[in-house]
């Protein structure tokens, strides 16, 4: 029973924009000219027919594409490039459509290497594994428990990942995003090739994870239903180029959106 | 001072004041790139149909040559013993294909790459067990090589020319031609240029995987043949030369590793390239670099060009 | 079977996160501590232990090396007899400087010598990987190689042009040179390798292995998480070879007595290699399975024949090693491509579950 | 009758008694975030006079009604006593009861306050508010996703905490009164009602006093020579008299260590690593490890079957008597030690029984082979019979007189009688104080000179003295030629096969017993699996003919086995059929303890009861059923029907019931 956020409109602050992104590859275009901002504390979802240029557009604001032109205001910061872990230092994580999870690591050893960049003992201390090193290995192994709680993911903490069928797989790697304790986490279709209670609790820990952490969120998704109940206002791209923008209600009704969608079942 | 003169002016006063010893280096150069060429040569067959980064390459060569003159040691006539020596290729391409390919089936490809690890042990101590570890001299007359020396004299000097070079670099020649063809033309040829795409492909040729493994293998084999005796007709038929069969290593990173061009043009690079540095710069260095400059060399190409000098920018796809 | 793991609660994340957290794990790692210690010392003789259990340890030590590399970081290469020799070569020119400081200490110093090579050529992992750095580290290997043997100041220019390793005393005991007793050297290479063991363990157990291991499996998603591929990799690097490095010297100063560049050449890279491969890529434990397999399968395939009175040339024996160790491979990967450690693993799980099957 | 020292008569003087006496020792584990976080004594003490207070402040005073839903968390035993140090009743109530069932508990308790677990359980009760106009506070434990409810009427556990340390630090005498208040409590006062949900009707609520429990529990501490040293694990719902007693009012008299589980289905693994050493657990738990073991054993390779299979052979033949210290043969005896070492132990150590001194099985009968198996490999299982009225404990087995079908000697200080109508009737310090407002069904169960009906059948056996129970009293009846028909002991009889998950005998009044049976889907679904039985659903796989064939062949060898019993002969099941759904508690065809309702399933299934008896080989039958998340539907089924030919009958054919007492 979700009801609606009292700061609903009170939303103001631009965590992040993007203004007039192009992305090409050898000379076909992903991006054309997109602008659009995310904002603090809101669940933003981005959507589109299929090679609409929605990964793209999460790979330009993580760092892993450089766009030919336009730029990204993150934080208030103009950035014109960037490479992944600084993106990660800035405060954003992300989840992967096909999983992106370090197979040969159990579950927790997956979400304590969330915790990398918060972690700070020294390379003298790792040999000792001892004193400060351990009480800092100790500290965020109860923030990850937190995390594995959050999650419902307990009984499988010691269990390598390679070994754990897809949904689950998919909540460690969201486990392992949430361990940046990241202000802006996008989330790379969370829910593809779930069944429908697998989607809800997927749908349940993001808007845990959006109301109880205040984390921002960017998300790609295919099940419109979801994205309607989910998202607080909605992204639409097609052919790389930006179409609709607007609350889930807007954009349903926009014209150029029912025809992207025109023969498109999902 | 000095030593700035003695790397990058002296060397090349040599070469122009006695062009006669910059010929014959070139010539050497081109020599051992050829069969440098030749090996990187088997190795792209493998690699481009199996995916299997084939390290046991230098040790067929070395084990094709062995059984060659071992044969020929034990009263076999030579072109039997030629007949024989591809059979056993041909076997060897089955065994692998059996006993380590088909079982690997789905393994990574460090799995694979180590497995032939196993390969090149396995067949250093078969050889060595079954024809005695000693070096023998190459059959080259029994097969009707020639031998001796075409000298050139000119105004400038004087170049050696040894026949079996020559020979050399016609067979090689030869060889790649055949391949070409084989490739461009034969319904295999042109299925195993599919299974390198994909293997749906390949099954579809109406060609299973495991006989592609089974030809791919053999060809390398019969390439190993044919480097191994130009190569001991040279010097001589020792393990000595897994070393330097290891140096089709940075041939095939300066050509990549699917190119078939590539390994012929990364071989001639990589030999004529250690020759010249061995005779004009070696001295500076106590002489010797020959058995790391091809290295050093690939590695410097490595860090301005990882795709190779004809693979293709790979993006990564997230 | 034997694990009966009820009461072992742990109520501390310390206590959790240990090493060996079952009770009986402990119990067997503190008997093969005493065997070691204790029981090889007093029944063992020279061939136990001059042949045996100091080569291997000291190739378990180097296996551990490039495990790290390898097996943790997933960083293939090529170039571990370089990397080892330049362990042996730097403690040899540190003993020969310094005749004063405990040969013990140059030995540990002499593996940072190693880790500085190891970065500088592990600096292509920027811009390469896969076997293409395997090839790098190949130029590693060859250009020392020649290193040993060119630069004569290396070797203290000593006419066979091998490194001849001097007499030195630690409270009065000869440590190395010929008048070491192979108890003592015995004694100081379990303890080296006991130390840089726990060393690991705790460095793979903690962040930097949490780090190296992401670089392995997926370097886009580590790059993600804030891990610098580069620094993480160059780090991988520098221990591995500093472990390596400790293995060479050790190798030539309290095992070998002596040696010449060859000892170092590509062949003991492979045979490392195999150690790591067969023993299990990733493992702590599978370096000293690996290392026990192709070391010491081969001693005793020599001695068997003799034992039952077989005639068998010398060189007949070597090259059926080399068959068998060959066919080992091959037959390991087929079986069980995660190497012994896994084969270990699985047993002990059998053991914890006794009788279930699963 | 034995009174109270009035210093420890109730619960929360016995907590500051253990605080001082145990001070440092752990009293209380919880696998929370990943590992066992522990209380001592003291520390549970200052959580739970924070508590208290701060429960003092939300206006929780003597005679308050509160509720506690949750599972087996530390903070909901420390909520119990809390209240109770306030002379407030707790009222604890099941976590699995849907919205009605608790909204008639709670009103009926005129509950104030409620001490809940999560969001799941405080939506339960926003979606029952209007119905309980006294519930005015809820207390919960988890916040996860409670953020943006209205908080005027919700609160966490740890604000309240908050709310009491921070009055016990700016009110100085604070400490001293709320202590004076809890002294004031006497052993004769109402400490809990227990709401039992019995086989009919609506609910009621039993009034236990702490001189009850707490004397029971003394006697019972004493009879097993528990003490502080013993490690127990909380797992049973928080509502039964049995978790109640194990987990709350004998750890508190013994001061021994109650370990709360991670989650329900880590409970075995859980169970391992605190490694208890006094078990209790209802027959079905039991039931369910030999049925893992027996389906887990079936995969196992073939030596290791044998293996298993042969040392399990010794274990029945000599293992019992090597547990009652009986005579045994050396080679038994070695035997049984390699047994021990390759089979017993192991085994016992993956359930972890491995130091389990004294284990418990009640709640139902337990089946005989059952009972042996684990006794067999060592495990000193004993048999008690108790009610909520009587604070658990009438009768119970004492070591070394153990038998698989007797429930024991009376408890110490319970007296025992069997009335001429063969029911079972006792008097003990433990009988309750009467049912909460209905002094009408206390008249009928609570006699005026203290003594219980308790609705049993039993006798007591005149080999060992022990009581032997056969049925509830009520459901003991006889077929139409007169033979005795006792439909539990037949449902026993056969939930022992594994196969079998429930079974229910109908009979009463007609001319023969039929049996519908639900099969178990782990242990069929394996065999299933084994066969090339192909399957999609419960459903499915229970209507296979070869699932029929299997489960008719446990049941001729259950009617060979009672053609074997004098009294029982006459009782065999001449036709019997696999239900189409599994029986659940959801619909009401189970109590919330998992016990059959067979009235109410009678006649849920009356077509094909009568199909039973008009000779068709099929019946349709279409029932209703709820769903998780509480909608209903309807499902529809041709279920079979299947013959069977009884055995010649060994005794007497005209056996009637012999009349015990």
């Amino acid at each position: 029973m979700r009801e609606p956020a009292a700061n609903e409109t009170a939303l103001g602050e631009a965590l992040l924009a993007a203004e007039d992104v192009s992305l090409s590859f050898g000379g076909v275009r992903a991006l054309t000219g997109v602008s659009f901002d995310i904002r603090k504390g809101e669940i933003r979802a981005i959507i589109g027919p299929n090679g609409a240029g929605k990964t793209s557009m999460l790979n330009v604001v993580n760092g892993f594409y450089q766009p030919q032109s336009g730029r990204i205001t993150f934080k208030g910061e103009v950035r014109k490039s960037m490479r992944p872990y600084a993106a990660a230092r800035g405060g954003i994580a992300r989840t992967f459509q096909n999983l992106a999870l370090f197979r040969g690591m159990t579950t927790l050893d997956n979400i304590l290497a969330g915790r990398t960049l918060k972690m700070h003992r020294g390379f003298f201390w790792q040999l000792l594994r001892y004193g400060p090193a351990l009480r800092e290995e100790v500290e965020h192994r109860r923030r990850v428990e937190e995390i594995i709680d959050f999650l419902e993911i307990a009984a499988i903490r010691k269990v390598q990942v390679g070994r754990l069928p897809y949904g689950l797989q998919k909540r460690v790697e969201l486990g392992r995003a949430l361990a940046m304790e990241p202000d802006l986490l996008l989330l790379d279709e969370p829910m593809a090739g779930m069944n429908l209670e697998e989607k809800e609790d997927m749908s349940r820990f993001i808007i845990d994870v959006n109301q109880q952490y205040g984390t921002t969120i960017a998300l790609i998704e295919h099940d419109m239903g979801v994205v309607m109940d989910l998202s607080d206002r909605v992204v639409v791209l097609d052919y790389g180029r930006k179409i609709a923008d607007g609350t889930p209600d807007e954009v349903k009704r926009d014209k150029d959106v029912i025809r992207a969608y025109l023969g498109e079942t999902h | 001072m000095h030593v700035l003169y003695l790397i990058f002016v002296d060397p090349f006063m040599q070469m122009v004041h006695s062009p006669d010893l910059l010929m014959q280096t070139l010539w050497d150069g081109l020599v051992g790139g050829v069969l440098y060429a030749l090996i990187a040569l088997g190795f792209v067959l493998i690699f481009k149909a199996s995916g299997v980064f084939n390290f046991a390459q230098g040790i067929m060569v070395v084990f094709a040559a062995l059984t060659l003159v071992g044969l020929h040691e034990h009263g076999v006539p030579a072109f039997v013993a030629l007949g024989l020596t591809v059979l056993v290729m041909l076997v060897l391409a089955f065994g692998v294909e059996r006993l380590m390919l088909r079982p690997l089936v789905n393994q990574s490809e460090i799995i694979l790459f180590m497995a032939t690890f196993g390969l090149t042990y396995f067949l250093i101590g078969f050889g060595q067990l079954v024809f005695g570890g000693n070096p023998k001299v190459m059959i080259a007359q029994d097969l009707y090589l020639p031998s001796g020396a075409i000298e050139w004299k000119g105004h400038f000097g004087f170049v050696s020319f040894q026949k079996i070079d020559i020979a050399a670099v016609i067979i090689a020649s030869i060889m790649v031609a055949v391949l070409a063809v084989f490739f461009q033309r034969t319904r295999i040829g042109r299925a195993l240029r599919a299974v390198a795409d994909s293997h749906q492909a390949a099954l579809s040729v109406g060609i299973s995987l495991e006989q592609i493994w089974v030809i791919v293998w053999f060809a390398a084999g019969v390439v190993a043949l044919t480097t191994g005796i130009m190569w001991g007709a040279r010097s001589e038929v020792s393990f000595s030369l897994q070393v330097i069969a290891l140096k089709a290593l940075p041939v095939l990173i300066l050509g990549g590793f699917t190119s078939i061009p590539g390994a012929i043009v990364g071989g001639l690079i990589i030999g004529i390239g250690e020759k010249l540095g061995e005779f004009y710069w070696g001295p500076l260095l106590g002489g010797g670099i020959e058995n790391w400059l091809a290295y050093v060399i690939a590695l410097g190409f490595l860090i301005f060009r990882p795709q190779g000098l004809f693979g293709e920018k790979i993006i990564e796809r997230i | 079977m034997l694990y009966r793991e009820v009461g072992q609660y742990k109520s501390s994340y310390a206590a959790d996160m240990a090493v060996f957290p079952i009770l009986q794990d402990r119990i067997g790692i503190a008997v093969i501590l005493v065997i070691a210690y204790v029981v090889f010392p007093l029944i063992g003789n020279d061939f136990l232990l001059n042949t045996i259990l100091i080569p291997f340890l000291i190739f378990s030590l180097a296996a551990i090396g490039l495990n790290l590399l390898t097996g943790y970081t997933g960083l293939l290469s090529l170039g571990t007899g370089a990397f080892m020799g330049v362990g042996a070569y730097a403690c040899l020119k540190l003993t020969t400087i310094f005749p004063h400081v405990n040969i013990l200490i140059w030995v540990l110093v002499s593996g940072l010598f190693s880790s500085a090579v190891g970065v500088l050529f592990g600096l292509p992992s920027l811009r390469i990987k896969g076997f293409y750095l395997a090839v790098a580290t190949l130029a590693a290997q060859f250009f020392l190689e020649w290193c040993f043997i060119r630069i004569p100041w290396l070797y203290n220019y000593s006419v066979s042009g091998a490194i001849e390793v001097p007499l030195r005393t630690f409270m009065g005991v000869p440590m190395t040179g010929p008048t070491a007793t192979s108890l003592t050297r015995y004694l100081a290479v379990l303890t080296i390798v006991v130390v840089l063991t726990w060393v690991a363990s705790n460095i793979v157990h903690g962040r930097i292995g949490r780090m190296w291991m992401s670089v392995r499996d997926m370097d886009l998603a580590a790059e993600l998480i804030g891990i610098r591929l580069f620094r993480t990799k160059l780090l991988a690097f520098a221990v591995s070879s500093f472990y390596c490095g400790v293995a060479g010297a050790m190798m030539v100063f309290l095992w070998y007595g002596g040696a010449e560049a060859e000892v170092f050449a590509i062949d003991q890279s492979f045979l490392i290699l195999f150690m790591v491969i067969i023993g299990g890529l990733g493992t702590l434990i599978g370096s000293f399975f690996g290392s026990a397999l192709i070391y010491i399968l081969p001693i005793g395939l020599r001695l068997i024949p003799g034992n039952f009175g077989v005639p068998i040339r010398p060189a007949a024996a070597e090259q059926l090693t080399f068959v068998i160790v060959g066919a080992l491979i091959i037959v390991f990967l087929v079986v069980e491509p995660n190497g012994l450690a896994r084969l270990w693993q699985i047993g002990k799980q059998k053991l914890r579950v006794w009788p279930f099957p699963y | 009758m034995p009174s109270l020292d009035p210093s420890v008569d109730t619960l929360p003087k016995l907590l500051i008694h253990n605080a001082s006496t145990f001070g440092s020792r752990p009293a209380m584990r919880h696998k929370d975030l990943g590992i066992w976080q522990t209380w001592t004594w003291a520390q549970v003490l200052d959580e739970v006079r924070a508590f208290s207070i701060g429960l003092g402040e939300l206006g929780l005073k003597r005679g308050d009604k509160f509720t506690i839903i949750g599972t087996n968390r530390p903070r909901l035993y420390w909520a119990m006593c809390a209240g109770q140090a306030l002379g407030a009743i707790p009222v604890p109530v099941y976590a699995d009861a849907v919205a009605e069932e608790m909204a008639y508990v709670l009103a009926h308790a005129e509950v104030t306050l409620a001490v809940v677990e999560d969001q799941e359980q405080v939506d339960k009760l926003i979606a029952i508010a209007e119905r309980l106009p006294q519930l005015s506070q809820i207390v919960y434990d988890e916040p996860r996703g409670l953020k943006d409810y209205n908080h005027a009427r919700l609160i966490s556990f740890e604000d309240v905490q908050a709310i009491g340390r921070k009055k016990l630090a700016s009110d100085a005498g604070c400490g001293q009164r709320w202590e004076a208040g809890m002294r004031a409590g006497k052993g004769k006062d109402l400490s809990v009602i227990l709401y039992t949900s019995g086989t009919t009707g609506r609910s009621k609520g039993v009034m236990l006093t702490y001189e009850n429990t707490i004397i029971s529990a003394r006697n019972a501490n004493a009879f097993d020579r528990l003490d502080e040293n013993e490690q127990v694990i909380a797992y049973l719902p928080l509502a039964w008299i049995g978790d109640y007693i194990f987990s709350y009012v004998q750890a508190f008299t013994a001061g021994y260590c109650v370990n709360c589980p991670e989650a329900q289905d880590t409970v075995v693994q859980d169970r391992r690593e605190i490694g208890t050493t006094y078990a209790f657990a209802p027959p079905r738990v039991y039931e369910n490890l030999l049925t893992i073991t027996m389906v887990r054993m079936a995969d196992a390779g073939r030596l290791k079957r044998k293996v298993f299979d042969f040392f399990i052979a010794v274990a029945r033949r000599w293992g019992e008597k090597i547990l009652d210290r009986e005579k045994v043969p050396l080679r038994a005896r070695l035997l049984y030690a390699l047994g021990e070492f390759f089979v017993y132990g192991p085994l016992k150590n993956q359930f972890g029984l491995s130091r389990v001194r004294i284990g418990y099985t009640a709640g139902e009968a337990i089946g005989p082979e059952l009972f042996s198996f684990y006794r067999g490999i060592g495990l000193n299982l004993k048999q008690l019979y108790g009610q909520t009225e009587a604070s658990v404990y009438v009768t119970a087995q004492p070591d070394g007189k153990i038998y698989p079908d007797t429930v024991g000697t009376a408890s110490p200080d319970v007296e025992l009688k069997i009335s001429d109508s063969g029911e079972v009737l006792y008097r003990s310090p433990g009988v309750f104080a009467g049912y909460y407002k209905d002094p009408e069904k206390t008249a009928e169960v609570l006699t005026p000179d203290g003594w219980v009906h308790t609705g049993d059948a039993g006798f007591f056996d005149p080999k060992n003295g022990q009581l032997k129970i056969i049925d509830r009293a009520k459901d003991v009846g006889h077929l139409s030629d007169g033979t005795v028909f006792a439909p539990k002991y037949l449902e026993n009889k056969l939930k022992f096969y594994p196969n079998i998950r429930e079974a229910v005998a109908i009979g009463a009044g007609r001319e023969f017993a039929c049996a519908m049976i639900n099969i178990d889907l782990t242990a069929v679904g394996s065999w299933a699996e084994r066969n090339n039985v192909v399957y999609a659903s419960y459903q499915e796989l229970a209507a296979n003919p070869r699932v029929y064939d299997l489960i008719a062949q446990h049941i001729d060898e259950t009617n060979r086995s009672l053609s074997e019993e004098e009294v029982m002969a006459g009782a065999q099941i001449h036709r019997f059929l696999i239900l189409h759904k599994e029986l659940d508690p959801d619909d009401g065809e189970l109590t919330r303890t998992q016990k059959l309702r067979r009235g109410h399933i009678i006649d849920r299934y009356s077509p094909l009861v009568e199909a039973f008896y008009d000779g068709s080989t099929e019946a349709q039958i279409t029932t209703e059923v709820t769903f998780e998340d509480g909608h209903k539907g309807t499902i529809a089924a041709r279920v079979a029907i299947r013959d069977l030919k009884p055995h010649p009958v060994a005794a007497a054919k005209s056996a009637k019931m012999e009349r015990a007492a």
